[in-house]
């Protein structure tokens, strides 16, 4: 009875596996199998259906050929550059007035967050309508006599990315106030003490003290930011589907519109997995370090 | 008396309708080590954020060199502060740590070159000064706390528990060097502490606080031997005071009874009236004023008892017996070898024994 | 039986004219169990078919006829109808025959087609061009003629709406207008690159950029809001398939007082035979592969096609029925038709492939005014070079 | 320093030739520049905040004439509660015409199992990764943060694939899996972090007491996660609630959830927009998180700091 | 020996690359107070972990009455553990916290009642049942963790600083309660700590651990006068150890020399071979046994000094002078007054010192 050899190594822990086995088929099929057979299939010239015709790399060269793609990928980039620094800049400074011991912080912040209530398509849908040259901010102020006022970035190629990015900014920065507040409220109050003795004002505090000390919070709310950008599809469509023209094509609707409207799935394939390719070189180091390094017991 | 460096009239401090510091009132000298000394939450460091503007006060004054400084910003206040976590910059390296106030101030390069390095000489941090606070140990971010009130040249340091992160032998050598640049700098200084052995060795005077009211404000050895009620007796040593419960004992000779043991008190001496015989009193006496064996036989008061506890702490040995119906710890020295059960001898002096009124407390 | 039937019409004119399908259905004591999805063909597609290859197959689905379900129907997911066309003898009254060669694969019938949709229609208002000062055009040229006038009184002259497909559709009329038949075949069924980068085609690039430019202030998305513009006056006209006419059918308009349709933009009165057909997946449940048979019996009804096209504003594939009650418009197809001035249409002739990529370059440059008309049509032919 | 004598009690301002400088505490202006600045830039940032919500509820409460006069910002002149009862209940897709309410209940239907199938699979996972790791553990949840980043469109059809091999297709459970898969990333890294959080002794004293895996989870672990279900909760009801995507592809027509109702409303243009049915039927959609949102933001910003962000 | 109640052999622990512990062997008899005592990161907790088996081993063999229990289950093991933080379950009232093992067990209802209750004599804690953890203080949640353990009827008894959370006051009364619980129970105990007093105080035998190695096990009077190594002696005793770098005279007669002092040897014992002259060494003295005054002219060994700080600690004072250029402590009782600048004689007997190797620190 008493246990003098080492067990197996598989049966120890057992329940743990047996309850991580949702886990376990959910990373190993879903996501690495998916992911395999999705990049298997991009070296084929698939149509509608699935078929193991491999044509090497063609469908690469085509995507890399096509202007919808380079300006899909062109509008991911800005439309990730805007959303990261004015996500960040935005909810650290909604934070950081809320963190001043204000009046009605609850209700300021509800107001910031329930946005992010709301889908992407109830947002696209509202502010396509704010945004509408007609009836929306423009054509309200130019009733009010400024009739030379123009606003309409989502029927001008050359900024609807902008207006694109207005919306999304209103429905998620919402969500990262609440991670920095929750981040400026993990601060040790030492610190602001120290800094006041030190005679350091306020925003130089904020500048060179605590954002520098937040750093894994930025990292958190990096990933969901930018999580989010890759992904985004929904708003786009609800807003312009792209439009005017192409000038608002985002990857992810790349991905759809060729797996599913052009009914050509190798290149739908061969757009995902540039874009997955993208995203683990950026992400897999990441979180290598962030959480395959650090070891607990 | 000189103009104290420091002075706190009447202030108040609420959180709301919570009321932590009343009406205290306090005066330092210049140069003058104080130690704020009291259990956690009595509101010392509450009153040492008063004193440096970092909390709003409710009512009251506060000087700092003759200044009314009540509504001062912090930094003009001439103070610098040395917190418990430290609160070091961890991005920046000691020596921008030590420099970014001076920085921000706008005092000139060389000024600041040569603050920063007089600071690192007194408190040998000079290796350091590339080093980002992460790659320090405990102590040697404590010094680099320190450094970050020695640069800026003020009148009062604040320290609020600068050495109860780091472990006893590091705490017991801090405290050598705090009381060393204490002595080389002369600067007033106010220190928040809940570690009676600290407060002991640094102050000047110690201010016994409970419940946002100064007990007691007097010199280290004073506060020990006199303790003027019964929680400040308890407060302080380690081991702690022996207390019995007990009365005033009847008849013509003052003397203290409980349990089957009679104190004789004439040799006491009291602060006041000491009132009517019955009255309920607690009579204390420390640990190591209790002799044994031979010694306790030249005592005005003996009595037999049998060990408990040995409790050997290496240099000295701390026994626990029963007087009085209550647990008695003496202390011994290290070679003494006792044993559990064995009858001994046990007197003291009530010269060196305090008196407590059972409900307030209160000296006798 | 319960038969649920998707499909993506659900603008004012489809919704009522799927009800006439539903109805005709419901009558036979089965049950149309509608499955809608708003949006176009692009969102409701990937639905459909996720649907079959996943396994959970609705009972019939619309595409357009043409290659949209050619594969499924390769990978054996489609129903084979041809006993169902032999008894209703669908060879003889199905017109064009093209109609029902799309729905023939190997000599087997998949699909049952139900209205022949024709793209080559020009709508104009005729309250805007009163409104301008200028007569109703006759043909495209006239209309380019007449744009500055609308302009100047504030009217859009010609409307297209952001969806790509719009803007692709409209250069396809024109190349069939402005090119001819010969030059649209030429480019669509022999895929001949190098004639697409030559100068007929160029001629058509010209017309494309003269539409661009009339349509520059649009400022809609749905092909259906862009004809409500021009029902309301607010713009010119619209070139648009002939489903434009349930919207002004809909909103109580007639043909020739208050709105004009000029088939093939007046320059060349073809008519192309793209339309709309129902597809019946494999099912497992006997009693619903009965129904289908029904439902595709029924949608072949000389009565539905009727009732159905007259709603739709589209023409019947039976040659046989009586149209009576159709408007002037729909006569003029009618006539045409009639005529044999049939040409098969992009669906028929291009893979959804190359339709989307041609989409993507017409959607960007009706949307691009700094977009050249000579690169647009390098880019055209190349498109056409790799067109399957 | 053995010849000062101080007092105790001395009474204030002996000593002190400036007995009558500032006292108490220092004023404070509710008009200050610095309160001025703050409340401003907070109050112009509700209003930007503010504007969509107000003008979806303005719009929504107008009838269609007033709505073409064009001031999307006016009150309404005349308010009508008719958009709201078309959008929940009359508005048509194609031929079905009975609003927003069928898709209500699908809704429901569909998020309930989801938001406790997700969670429950995800704070198993997180206990587990916390605090059983095994060999490889650390390999699968790094695949699954990964995993988060995959654009939804990508994994349509692997997902028709692996669930017509199941036989779940279009059924309400492969609905619940598929949401359950898509939701694990972010729940597991929450629930993992919080769990992490929480001190080691806890679970090595439950340990001790001879509670196994499930006992600890059940019995230890849970009563003391209350403010991370609650976030997770939050974010899986909006989640799950807005979704499109999954919705539409994978259900049938009878149990279409709400957003893809909605879409189908706001698509089905009929001549002109309804835009007052449109905005109704949106906010109604909006309706379930915006509810929970201002009912439960302060738990959020709570269990946000417990679990997601540390420091 | 009797049959060890806990047996320790070759154990190994690594984390990855990391080896946290070194073929550690350790017996420890039946009813033994063992305290395991090293600096922070020492292993301490990682040694308890592996017997508790709470952490798999990588190498070794781990007895536990007899039983090798090397890859049991905790609870299979009889061991019960008491842990720093308490790790009270926060939402279970403390009679459901006591409780929990017992339930999960199956133990029936009566006989949990009866051991509860029976915990709760022991510990006094009858009247906290029906609270919850949060309505307890410190002191209180303590003994409701040891309760836990308590209830569990074990052999073995583990504790992980079940003290250091608590302040100074509240630890002592609590170690005496351990003390006597131990007395009471006469279970084997195992004891970790960082605190000295604690160890010398409680333990049978100390374990003093540094880097996962065990430097010394042994009774704690032998621990604090003659340590193996300069380690340990430092370890232990506060205020710490006089050390005096030097090396082993010239000369027949044994000595120590250093910067300008030479102290005679022929009184000390040395362990092994004393080695050769100018063999470069380390000598140890503790304050307490530094004599100073009249006293130390009776000492082997006098030298002339003067103070440099005077730290007075209430019970006694720390003085501190320089000898061979080092800092050097010496205690007297609180009762002299020495000031900074007096000279003073002080003298010790050499035989109560140290003296260690200086490359190995290994005692000579
Ligand atoms: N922001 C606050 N709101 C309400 N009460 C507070 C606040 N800060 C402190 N207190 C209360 O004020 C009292 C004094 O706190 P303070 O921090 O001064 O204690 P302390 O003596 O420094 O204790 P410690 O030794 O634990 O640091 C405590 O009872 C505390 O609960
Ligand atoms: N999960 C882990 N991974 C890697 N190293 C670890 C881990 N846990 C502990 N260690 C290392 O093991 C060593 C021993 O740790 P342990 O907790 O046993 O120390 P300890 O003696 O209990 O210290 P303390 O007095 O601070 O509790 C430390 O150096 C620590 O850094
Ligand atoms: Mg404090
Ligand atoms: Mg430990």
């Amino acid at each position: 009875m008493s246990k003098s050899e080492r067990p197996s190594r598989l049966f120890r822990n057992l329940n743990a596996k047996v309850a991580s086995i949702p886990m376990i088929l959910t990373a190993l099929v879903v996501f690495v199998g998916g992911t395999a057979w999705t990049v298997l299939y991009s070296f084929t010239n698939s149509k509608l259906l699935p078929r193991l015709n491999f044509v090497g790399l063609d469908q690469y060269y085509r995507l890399w050929a096509t202007p919808r793609w380079l300006i899909s990928i062109e509008n991911l980039l800005i439309y990730g550059v805007i959303s990261l620094v004015f996500s960040l800049v935005i909810g650290f400074v909604l934070a950081a007035l809320l963190d001043q011991k204000i009046r009605f912080e609850d209700t300021f912040r509800t107001i910031f967050l329930y946005p992010f209530a709301l889908s992407f398509i109830v947002t696209g849908l509202v502010w396509q309508w704010l945004l509408n040259p007609d009836f929306g901010i423009q054509g309200v102020i130019r009733k009010l006599g400024w009739t030379s006022f123009a606003f309409d970035p989502l029927y001008n190629s050359s900024i609807v990315i902008y207006g694109i990015s207005i919306a999304a900014l209103w429905q998620g920065t919402g969500l990262i106030m609440c991670l920095m507040l929750a981040g400026l409220r993990g601060i040790d109050e030492d610190i602001w003490k120290a800094a006041r003795v030190d005679g350091i004002p306020m925003w130089k505090t904020y500048l060179f003290i605590i954002i520098p000390m937040m750093r894994p919070v930025f990292i958190t709310t990096l990933v969901i930011i930018a999580s989010g950008i890759v992904k985004v599809y929904d708003l786009v469509v609800a807003q312009t589907s792209g439009g005017p023209g192409i000038a608002s094509e985002v990857p992810a609707k790349y991905v759809y519109d060729y797996m599913f409207f052009a009914q050509n799935l190798g290149q739908g394939f061969a757009a995902s997995t540039m874009m997955l390719l993208s995203v683990m070189i950026v992400i897999v180091p990441w979180a290598y370090l962030e959480f395959g390094g650090r070891k607990r017991v | 008396m000189a103009k104290p460096s420091v002075s706190i009239q009447n202030l108040s401090l609420n959180y709301g309708a919570v009321s932590v510091l009343q009406t205290l009132n306090l005066d330092i000298a210049e140069g003058e080590f104080i130690v704020l000394l009291g259990p956690s939450g009595c509101g010392k460091s509450t009153l040492l954020n008063c004193i440096a503007g970092l909390l709003d006060i409710s009512k009251g004054r506060i000087f700092i060199k003759g200044k009314n400084v009540t509504w001062e910003e912090p930094k003009d206040r001439g103070i610098g502060m040395v917190f418990q976590s430290y609160a070091l910059y961890p991005q920046m390296t000691v020596e921008k740590n030590l420099s970014f106030g001076l920085r921000v101030a706008g005092l000139p390069r060389d000024q600041i070159a040569k603050r920063i390095a007089r600071a690192a000489e007194i408190l040998q941090i000079e290796p350091l000064l590339q080093r980002k606070p992460s790659a320090l140990s405990g102590g040697q971010r404590q010094r680099v706390a320190i450094g970050r009130a020695l640069v800026r040249d003020v009148d009062v340091f604040l320290f609020d528990e600068p050495l109860s992160n780091l472990d006893a032998k590091l705490r017991s050598e801090l405290r050598v060097e705090i009381k060393l640049l204490h002595r080389r700098l002369q600067n007033t200084m106010i220190y928040v502490t809940h570690d009676q052995i600290e407060a002991m060795t640094l102050a000047d005077r110690i201010a016994v606080m409970k419940g946002g009211v100064i007990q007691q404000l007097d010199a280290p050895q004073t506060i020990y031997n006199r303790p003027v009620n019964r929680f400040v007796a308890g407060f302080l040593g380690s081991p702690a005071m022996n207390f019995i419960e007990g009365q005033l004992g009847a008849g013509d000779a003052a003397a203290f009874t409980a349990d089957g043991v009679s104190i004789p008190l004439d040799r006491y001496e009291f602060d006041k009236d000491r009132g009517s015989a019955g009255k309920p009193c607690v009579f204390g006496i420390r640990p190591e004023h209790v002799a044994f064996g031979d010694a306790a036989k030249a005592m005005p008061f003996t009595a037999e008892s049998a060990v408990e506890i040995v409790e050997p702490m290496g240099s000295d040995t701390l026994v626990w017996t029963k007087l009085g119906g209550r647990n008695f710890s003496f202390r011994v020295e290290a070679e003494k070898t006792l044993r559990t059960g064995d009858p001994i001898r046990i007197g003291f002096d009530p010269a060196r024994a305090s008196l407590f009124d059972t409900p307030s407390g209160n000296r006798l | 039986t319960d038969l649920e039937v998707t499909h993506w019409w659900t603008s004012g004119g489809e919704a009522a004219a799927v009800a006439e399908l539903a109805k005709a259905f419901d009558a036979t004591g089965n049950h149309w169990v509608d499955g809608a999805i708003a949006g176009s063909g692009g969102t409701a597609r990937p639905i459909m078919i996720s649907r079959i290859t996943g396994g959970d197959p609705m009972g019939a689905t619309q595409f357009n006829h043409g290659r949209q379900a050619e594969e499924l129907v390769q990978a054996g997911l489609m129903r084979d109808l041809t006993d169902v066309a032999t008894k209703g003898k669908w060879t003889e009254v199905v017109r064009p025959k093209s109609l029902l060669d799309s729905c023939t694969i190997g000599g087997k019938i998949y699909c049952v087609p139900v209205n022949i949709h024709s793209w080559q229609w020009l709508w104009l208002s005729n309250d805007a061009f009163q409104k301008a000062g200028v007569p109703v055009p006759k043909d495209w040229n006239e209309y380019v003629a007449a744009a500055p006038a609308l302009e100047k009184a504030g009217i859009v002259p010609l409307a297209v709406g952001g969806q790509a497909w719009q803007s692709s559709g409209a250069f396809d009329v024109l190349l069939a207008a402005v090119g001819g038949t010969d030059t649209f075949l030429k480019v669509y069924k022999d895929k001949d690159a190098k004639f697409a980068a030559g100068p007929e085609v160029a001629k058509v690039f010209k017309a494309a950029d003269d539409a661009r430019k009339m349509a520059k202030n649009t400022n809609v998305q749905d092909w259906n809001q862009a004809t409500n513009m021009v029902i309301t006056g607010k713009a010119g006209g619209q070139i648009m398939g002939d489903w434009a006419q349930g919207e002004f059918q809909v909103a109580g308009k007639t043909a020739g007082k208050d709105y004009t349709c000029l088939p093939g933009l007046g320059l060349n009165e073809v008519i192309a035979t793209g339309g709309d057909a129902f597809y019946f997946p494999v099912l497992k449940d006997a009693d619903k592969s009965k129904a289908q048979e029904v439902l595709a019996e029924t949608l072949l009804d000389p009565k539905t096609q009727v009732a159905f096209n007259l709603k739709k504003g589209s023409l019947p594939v039976r040659g046989d029925v009586d149209l009576n009650a159709a408007n002037d418009c729909m006569k003029k197809g009618l006539a045409i038709l009639a005529k044999g001035a049939v040409i098969p249409w992009t669906d028929q002739l291009l893979s959804q492939d190359s339709q989307k990529q041609k989409e993507d370059l017409f959607s960007e440059f009706f949307a691009k005014p700094e977009m050249t008309v000579e690169e647009a049509q390098k880019r055209f032919a190349a498109i056409i070079a790799t067109a399957d | 320093m053995s010849d000062q004598t101080v007092s105790l009690s001395a009474p204030s301002g002996v000593g002190h030739t400036d007995a009558s400088g500032p006292s108490g505490p220092k004023p404070r202006h509710t008009f200050s520049r610095r309160n001025i600045f703050l409340y401003g830039t907070l109050i112009m940032a509700a209003l930007y905040y503010l504007l969509p919500l107000y003008v979806m509820i303005v719009t929504s409460l107008k009838g269609m004439p007033e709505i073409r006069l064009g001031n999307i910002f006016s009150p309404p002149l005349e308010i009508t509660f008719e958009p709201w009862v078309k959008a929940w209940s009359t508005a048509c897709t194609g031929l079905n015409c009975d609003g927003l309410s069928r898709g209500f209940w699908n809704s429901v239907r569909i998020t309930v199992p989801s938001v406790i199938l997700s969670i429950a699979i995800a704070s198993v996972n997180g206990y587990a990764l916390a605090n059983w790791r095994f060999k490889g553990a650390d390999t699968f949840f790094i695949i699954l943060i990964v995993g988060a980043f995959i654009p939804y469109q990508v994994m349509i059809y692997p997902i028709v694939i692996i669930l017509r091999e199941i036989g779940l297709y279009g059924s309400l459970t492969g609905l619940v899996i598929v949401h359950s898969i898509f939701g694990m990333p972010i729940l597991t890294l929450l629930f993992r972090n919080y769990f992490t959080s929480m001190p080691e002794e806890l679970f090595r004293a439950a340990r001790v007491d001879g509670a196994g895996f499930w006992g600890i989870y059940l019995r230890i672990m849970l009563p003391m996660s209350l403010p991370i279900f609650v976030v997770a909760v939050i974010l899986q009801v909006t989640g799950i609630w807005n979704d499109f995507l999954f919705g539409v592809v994978y259900t049938r027509p009878d149990t279409y959830p709400m957003t893809v109702q909605l879409n189908n409303i706001v698509n089905s243009v009929q001549g002109v927009k309804e835009y007052n049915v449109n905005m109704a039927a949106t906010i109604l959609t909006g309706l379930v998180p915006l509810v929970i949102y201002f009912i439960s933001g302060r738990l959020f910003v709570r269990g946000i700091a417990a679990g997601a962000v540390k420091g």
